[in-house]
């Protein structure tokens, strides 16, 4: 056919960038002012360059010429400045950030900003600051419609779960060889991948692990597999009386069977022995040492902090049960199965865990009510090609979905200084080297994203920053 | 030239014989009519001649009809005669029609479907029958619009559209008043006249008589003797048809009344009683007295057992005063339904009834069985559930439960309503005893005027109500389809 | 007209305690709401104290108790139901989209499952204890002990993935609809079919039945003339019943096949806990299950002069 | 008449519930005497492996042994359905009698309350008291009890209104006898027989409801084993191992077939 078939778990929520955005960059439809290649290095995106003045307060964005939305109208610096000033109303990364004002200059776009925040084309880089043309937005800001400049314009959006769109003849760029693409959302992993094995999509994206050993022996699609910035961890609270120590924690982490859980549950080819994976590139460190399985050193630690083993194997101090609460949540599947190997790997050592599988607010929210004891959650470090906006927020000092009742200055320090521009690998280290030491939060697996292809589809690529499909890249083989 | 003749007929449940070898003949213009006992096999009889027995049961012997000759065991072979050589009158009428479908066409599809008119034809044929029948107006109304008897009208018309000669009817005035029920034989003589054959089973011997031809008695599933109809009935042979004629209230003697009354149990003055808007007595004053019996009489819904429930205190009067005599316990005052299955609880046995009324009223132990004695029932019959007695036995067993309360008035509401004459005769003469022995005041309802002629010391008729002519109808039907549609579901 | 007026008071009493509930629901969730709505818009990739904030000063959501009540039930009355907390799209706009989508799949499944089932137990009830009898139990049984979710994979399985024959999932062309409706089908049909038998053997045991063949019809004349017309009342009743079974149903085949209904919309709205768009489905749901029952009552009231039932 | 079709129908009918239920319950309840093990106990290494003899069903994802879980999940649904089921029996009796017995206004209220719940649909009221207490065996009695007594209401008052109504009662009441009587021994001999098949339907729809929540994510909290949860967690695998996601789901069928050939053959 001359239709591809996308299919995700996302839904469609509205036209708004601010929930559904990512859907409209992924398919093709919107785009950002900068772009980013696999390895995370920033590109031209509607943008074709951009400079910093000497104090790094001012940027200065040159647009690019001649690019028409997909009502006609051209782009212009005037509607630039509006579609990201709509943005960073809204929730979202450009909302943190201390821009102090948005020009139209001729064919530029200038952003004054409070402070200097070197990552600034990164954040412009994130799905949220998609450019719309000005039609697009309702009298209150929100988006009525999706009238971006991509490759693809939509012919018709049906939320939740649909969308159609056909390749827009006056797109600035090469024309993508596959005329028309749909975007399917199917909420199921399991119905995801028998759409993949039936032909029904020829681009299912995500899929569970189980799926991927079955669907790898399959001649009709092709498995594709990436390793990606995004971490499965514990995240801990380190303001618990049990949880204070570092010892506790690294007894935690001693009993996490890292290799067993990847190969048997996650089927990744290996677990995480630190928090950043391979795929961020300069944060990770190869050189640190990795974390263990060894739950006899578990328990002795433990000891060490004065518990000891009651008559049902659980240990308590002062005639308290360590007992904990993980709350987790099913949005992806392998969470609540992580869970469950980690109640049988922790009670080994003598900790009674209790499974709260819930909404996935319950973390961010238990976070700020100081109520959360264990969280088990997957950690996008690419919500921006850079990562160092989800450490500053994560990390220096603490965040919804990192550090909890933990807080080291240095690593404040290191990341702030990072975020400015200034530094560089040593400082990058360091701050993998603290977390390791004091563990604020535990990791557990280093994700990998797979999506399945149908077989005679060339060109498809994972994008591990999760910003794009690749659709305009793809090919029906002849 | 014999129009049916059936030969050695047996009906068989299993290894136990219902009906004895039965042979029978039907002649053009000669109506037959078969009397007997309560369970004596007469529906089983018909039935394996029209070749509509339950499936349960097992027939053998051969019928000969219009010059082919059937085993009575085929049912099948049956099934082509049905409407075009036998025309099969239902037992109960206002159950025999669709209730889903309009009077005429219920007609209509026979003369169609089965004498193959066209269907302008048909439903002209079909109007014209009922115009015939005086259902002229009734053809556009549903079954449930229609009174007993038009019904029954309908159903006949439906049955013989097919044009079959023969007629075989089942009890067809069961349930029915004197009026109703001189209808439905005219119109079965009517058929007759006209050279067909006739088959009427009843022990109605009103209805006998009126039929005439020949009659034949049958009693434990074999014949006990045949003969010209009014010969037998003037001169019966065997001796339990002699009994059988003997226990028509019309040859029962005048009861003769205590010469003192007794106190006033119960007083009613001025009562008024309506019921679903309906007026149904209107200033209505009685007195009943210990020893006396009340007789009430009058056309079907006119009002007999709803004035019951008054006197019970069970339907609250609009206007007018009941008064019990000072003393009495409330238990007291007890009643008799006219539908003795329905009065019992359902699955309890009734030996079990009767002990928690006898524990209740603190009776001596040996009370029940005295009385059980007394009205000449089996000690066995307490260990059965009311479902599994006969109607007589259920109709005594009432009786004795009321007893037990040591009742000072009872309210009779037609205790004999579906019984051969013998049971009816032993029962009505209990309660008489009753009365005159325990001081008992006794309302007996009957719509029978002979039977309350015969053994009331007092009659009221209740008159049907001005402008309730109509409703009468709605009322025969709504009761009937009350009594009967539990015995279907359950 | 009873019927209606009766009808009425019923949908009256779903609104209200459709509105009740979401209310109470909607204060007494565990979990801080604006969180849970913050997670449905955002995601959990993107869910943090800025964008709950965002949720939280927008929505109003700690007004005082009764006013608010007041105002709720008010605006339900007015068929206002808001708009969707998670979406941001009025709730009528978004039901009126589902509603569609699931409309179509509820007449398809129950089309489907009429003409399987009765048919069927119609055969069984003429011959009640045959070995077909016996049979269709046996088999109904055993259709409706299987969980809907179950069905449909295993029909996806056969049907998609090993013969092929049809798409697993997916919503627009006709051929979508076969496997859920399908799916759906088999579940009603298997208690169609026991209430289509139970229906004709008792009409066949009654003796306007037997009555209608004595008057000379043939067996299919009176099945055709007596037997479907009667039959058809209490399936018809029953059928109203079965909304409520069909549109569990249609939850969690919807869910699994990724329709845009009614059903999924419910189960995202109760997770994501968009208050609105639960009242708005539930409340379009009850009235649904009010007006289909209104209309055969009707129907049925044509059919059966009697009226009492 | 319809009465000459069933003592032929029935036998064979209960025969085969006897031997399910009773297969089903041996199991459940003697599962753990046979062969001793822990539902929770994993051992990754074994992950999907076959059966062996201290693992009779084999082992599900996370090396557990299926025999084990489903001996668990075998009791854990049935005792929230029977709880939840004789919740709402008790209910929809005691409501169903004071209904029929006051009348009035009491009646219209309960009836107009019990109409407007039927309007809604079970599932979505368990999702609502779900939302409330989540994921816990409470919720689910909860909420299945708020669906199921609705059946029980309408039998009850339905039958005791016609029961009530019965020259029967009038006589019990004309010859002495309170209201305990009357109820125990007209309305309840009239009633239990409905109660029961009501009750083995009320349990097999809440089963299947609580599997089926299972299957939306919103059941019980893993790891419990749970049918519906057994279900989900083993889908995935269903090329791999087929027999392992099999053994929840026949468990399952049995279980439902059970209990609606116990219904059924009553209902008819
Ligand atoms: N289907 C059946 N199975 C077994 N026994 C039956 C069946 N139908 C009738 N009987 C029995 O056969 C006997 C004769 O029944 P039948 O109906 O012919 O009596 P009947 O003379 O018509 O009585 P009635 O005057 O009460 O109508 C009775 O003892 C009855 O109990
Ligand atoms: N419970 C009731 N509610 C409303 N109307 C009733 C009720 N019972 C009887 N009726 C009506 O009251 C009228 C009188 O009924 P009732 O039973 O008193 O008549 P009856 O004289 O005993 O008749 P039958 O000889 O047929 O027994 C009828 O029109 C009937 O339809
Ligand atoms: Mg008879
Ligand atoms: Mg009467």
């Amino acid at each position: 056919g001359t239709t591809l078939d996308v299919a995700a778990p996302f839904e469609i929520q509205s036209p708004e960038p601010s929930t559904t955005g990512h859907i409209f960059t992924r398919m093709g439809i919107a785009e950002t002012l900068v772009d980013a290649d696999p390895q995370g290095r920033l590109l031209p995106g509607l943008a074709t360059g951009w400079s910093v003045s000497e104090d790094g307060l001012t940027w200065r964005f040159t647009l690019r010429e001649n690019v028409l939305f997909h009502d006609g109208t051209p782009m212009t610096p005037a509607t630039v400045a509006g579609a990201l000033e709509i943005a960073r109303g809204k929730p979202g990364p450009l909302a943190s950030l201390p821009i102090a004002a948005l020009t139209p200059e001729p064919g530029a776009l200038v952003i004054a900003l409070g402070e200097p925040v070197a990552a600034l084309p990164a954040f412009l880089a994130e799905a949220r600051a998609q450019i719309l043309a000005p039609s697009a937005y309702g009298p209150d800001g929100q988006a009525v419609a999706v009238i971006g400049t991509g490759p693809y314009r939509v012919t018709s959006l049906t939320p939740p779960l649909s969308l159609r769109a056909t390749a827009f003849p006056e797109y600035w760029g090469a024309q993508p060889n596959v005329p028309a693409v749909t975007y399917t959302a199917v909420g199921r992993a399991e119905t995801r991948a028998l759409m993949a094995e039936s032909g029904d999509a020829d681009f299912v994206f995500t899929l569970d692990p189980a799926t991927v050993t079955r669907l790898s022996r399959s001649d009709a699609v092709e498995i594709l597999s990436v390793a990606i910035p995004r971490s499965l961890l514990l995240k801990v609270n380190a303001a618990h009386p049990f949880l204070n120590s570092p010892e506790a924690r690294r007894a935690l982490s001693l009993a996490i069977d890292r290799a067993g859980l990847a190969q048997a549950v996650l089927r990744y080819p290996q677990g995480a022995d630190q928090l950043f994976p391979p795929a961020m590139g300069d944060w990770h460190n190869p050189a640190l040492d990795p974390l263990a399985h060894d739950p006899d050193a578990a328990r002795a630690l433990l000891a060490g902090l004065g518990w000891v083993p009651g008559p049902d194997g659980i240990l308590s101090r002062d005639g308290q049960r360590l007992a904990l609460t993980l709350t987790t949540y099913p949005d992806r599947p392998e969470l609540p199965l992580v869970a469950a190997v980690l109640e049988q790997q922790f009670r080994a050592i003598g900790v009674e865990l209790t499974i709260n599988s819930t909404n996935s607010s319950e973390i961010p929210a238990g976070h700020q009510a100081g109520t959360l004891e264990l969280g088990l959650l997957a950690r996008n470090f690419a919500l921006i090609p850079d990562p160092i906006g989800t450490i500053l927020s994560d990390y220096a000092p603490g965040g919804d979905w990192g550090a909890m009742g933990w807080q080291n200055a240095e690593i404040a320090a290191l990341a702030q200084a990072l975020a400015r521009g200034e530094g560089g690998d040593a400082e990058r280290a360091r701050i993998a080297a603290i977390l390791q030491e004091q563990l604020p939060v535990i990791p557990i697996a280093w994700y990998q994203q797979t999506l399945a292809v149908r077989t005679g589809i060339e060109g498809a690529v994972i994008d591990p920053w999760e910003r794009s499909f690749g659709l305009p890249g793809l090919r029906f083989a002849e | 030239m014999t129009l049916l003749s059936a030969t050695d007929i047996t009906v068989l449940d299993g290894a136990v014989r219902l009906v004895a070898p039965v042979s029978l003949t039907l002649n053009p213009g000669e109506p037959l009519v078969i009397l007997g006992e309560t369970g004596s096999g007469k529906s089983l009889l018909a039935q394996a001649i029209m070749g509509t027995l339950p499936a349960s049961l097992r027939a053998t012997g051969v019928v000969c009809i219009g010059g082919r000759s059937l085993p009575a065991g085929d049912r099948a072979a049956f099934r082509g005669l049905w409407g075009r050589q036998i025309a099969v009158l239902p037992q109960e009428p206002w159950l025999s029609l669709d209730p889903l479908m309009r009077a005429a066409p219920q007609v209509a599809e026979a003369h169609r479907l089965v004498r193959g008119l066209p269907g302008g034809a048909a439903r002209d044929r079909a109007a014209r029958d009922l115009q015939a029948l005086g259902l002229g107006a009734a053809s556009a109304l549903y079954p449930h619009q229609l009174s007993g008897g038009m019904a029954q009208r309908v159903a006949i018309a439906a049955a013989r559209a097919g044009g079959a000669p023969i007629v075989i009817a089942d009890e067809p005035t069961k349930g029915l008043d004197a009026a109703r029920r001189d209808d439905v034989a005219e119109l079965l003589l009517g058929a007759l006249a006209r050279g067909g054959g006739l088959l009427v089973i009843t022990h109605d011997l009103a209805l006998a008589r009126r039929i005439g031809g020949r009659l034949m008695v049958l009693r434990d599933g074999a014949v006990l003797e045949t003969g010209a109809t009014s010969a037998v009935l003037s001169a019966p042979q065997a001796a339990y048809t002699r009994e059988l004629i003997a226990a028509d209230p019309e040859s029962w003697s005048r009861r003769v009344a205590p010469s003192e009354a007794g106190q006033t149990v119960l007083e009613a003055r001025d009562l008024t009683l309506s019921r679903g808007g309906q007026r149904l007595v209107d200033g209505l004053t009685l007195e009943l007295r210990a020893g006396r019996i009340l007789g009430i009489t009058g056309p079907s819904g006119c009002g007999k057992s709803s004035l019951g429930d008054a006197l019970l205190g069970m339907l609250t009067p609009e206007r007018g005063q009941i008064t019990r005599a000072r003393g009495l316990a409330p238990t007291a005052f007890q009643k008799l339904w006219q539908d003795p299955v329905a009065a019992f609880p359902r699955t309890r046995p009734l030996g079990q009834t009767l002990r928690d009324v006898a524990r209740l009223h603190a009776a001596p132990p040996d009370r029940i069985g005295g009385l059980l004695d007394r009205l000449r029932l089996a000690p066995g019959l307490l260990a059965r559930r009311p479902g599994s007695v006969s109607g007589g036995e259920l109709q005594r067993l009432a009786l004795l439960r009321a007893m037990l309360a040591k009742p000072r008035f009872i309210f009779a509401d037609e205790p004999t309503s579906r019984l051969d004459p013998i049971t009816q005769r032993d029962i009505i003469g209990l309660l008489a005893d009753l009365a005159r022995s325990d001081g008992l005041a006794i309302a007996l309802v009957s719509h029978d005027p002979v039977l309350i002629e015969r053994v009331a010391d007092v009659t009221t008729c209740l008159p049907m109500q001005e402008g309730r002519k109509s409703a009468r109808d709605a009322a025969i039907r709504r009761k009937d389809r009350g009594m009967e549609r539990p015995a279907i579901l359950r | 007209m009873t019927i209606l007026v009766s009808r009425l008071v019923q949908a009256v009493v779903v609104a209200l305690l459709v509105g009740a509930a979401t209310f109470a629901m909607m204060r007494s969730l565990p979990g801080d709401a604006a969180w849970r709505i913050a997670a449905g818009r955002y995601g959990y990739d993107n869910v943090n104290v800025a964008a709950a904030e965002a949720v939280r000063a927008e929505l109003g959501l700690d007004g005082p108790w009764l006013g608010a009540f007041l105002q709720w039930m008010g605006d339900l009355f007015r068929l206002d139901f808001g708009v969707s907390l998670v979406s941001g799209q009025p709730v009528i706009a978004e039901i009126g989209h589902q509603l569609g989508a699931s409309l179509w799949l509820a007449l398809a499944a129950v089309g489907l499952s009429l003409v399987i089932g009765p048919p069927l137990g119609i055969l069984a009830g003429l011959r009640p204890g045959s070995l077909f009898d016996r049979v269709l139990l046996v088999v109904s049984t055993a259709l409706k002990a299987v969980p809907q979710f179950l069905m449909a994979l295993i029909l996806i399985l056969v049907l998609s993935v090993q013969l092929g024959w049809l798409p697993a999932a997916g919503y627009g062309q006709p051929r979508h609809f076969i496997l859920p409706a399908f799916a759906l089908a088999l579940g009603l049909a298997a208690v169609n079919a026991r209430i289509a038998r139970d229906a004709m053997a008792s009409v066949g045991a009654m003796p306007f039945y037997a009555f209608a063949q004595w008057k000379g019809l043939s067996r299919a004349q009176v099945l055709w003339r007596h037997g479907l017309r009667n039959v058809s009342v209490p399936l018809l009743t029953y059928l109203g019943l079965q909304f409520v079974l069909l549109v569990e149903g249609v939850v969690v085949i919807e869910s699994i096949v990724g329709w845009p209904g009614i059903g999924h919309a419910l189960v995202h709205a109760v997770f994501a806990r968009d208050v609105p768009m639960v009242q708005g489905t539930a409340l379009m749901l009850g009235l649904g299950f009010v007006l289909v029952n209104a209309l055969i009552d009707l129907l049925a009231a044509r059919i059966d002069p009697r009226g009492a039932r | 008449m319809t009465a000459a079709v069933l003592p032929r129908a029935l036998p064979t009918g209960r025969i085969l519930v006897a031997a399910i239920l009773g297969l089903v319950a041996a199991f459940a309840l003697l599962g753990p005497v046979l062969v001793p093990g822990d539902p929770f106990a994993q051992s990754l290494m074994k992950s999907l492996a076959g059966p062996e003899p201290a693992a009779p069903f084999g082992y599900d994802h996370l090396g557990r042994s299926l025999w084990h879980r489903l001996v668990h999940a075998l009791r854990l649904s049935p005792l929230i359905a029977l709880a939840a089921v004789a919740t709402a029996a008790a209910a929809g009796l005691v409501l169903g009698v004071v209904a029929a017995l006051r009348g009035g206004w009491v009646e219209r209220l309960l009836v107009i309350l019990a109409d407007a719940l039927l309007a809604l649909p079970g599932l979505l009221m368990v999702l609502i008291v779900l939302a409330i207490m989540p994921g816990t065996a409470t919720g689910f009695w909860a909420g299945l009890s708020l669906v199921l007594w609705v059946e029980f209401f309408r039998l009850t008052r339905a039958t005791a209104r016609a029961t009530l109504a019965s020259p029967a009662v009038q006589a019990a009441r004309l010859l002495g006898f309170g209201w305990p009587y009357v109820l125990r021994t007209h309305l309840w001999p009239e009633i239990a027989p409905l109660m029961l098949t009501a009750a083995a339907f009320g349990t097999a729809t809440a089963i299947m409801g609580i599997a089926a929540l299972g299957f939306v994510s919103v059941g019980m909290r893993a790891p419990t084993p749970e049918l519906g949860l057994m279900m989900v967690e083993l889908l995935p695998y269903w090329r791999e191992a087929p027999m392992a996601l099999l053994t929840p789901v026949l468990a399952t069928f049995a279980l439902l077939l059970g209990l609606t050939l116990l219904a059924g053959g009553h209902r008819t």
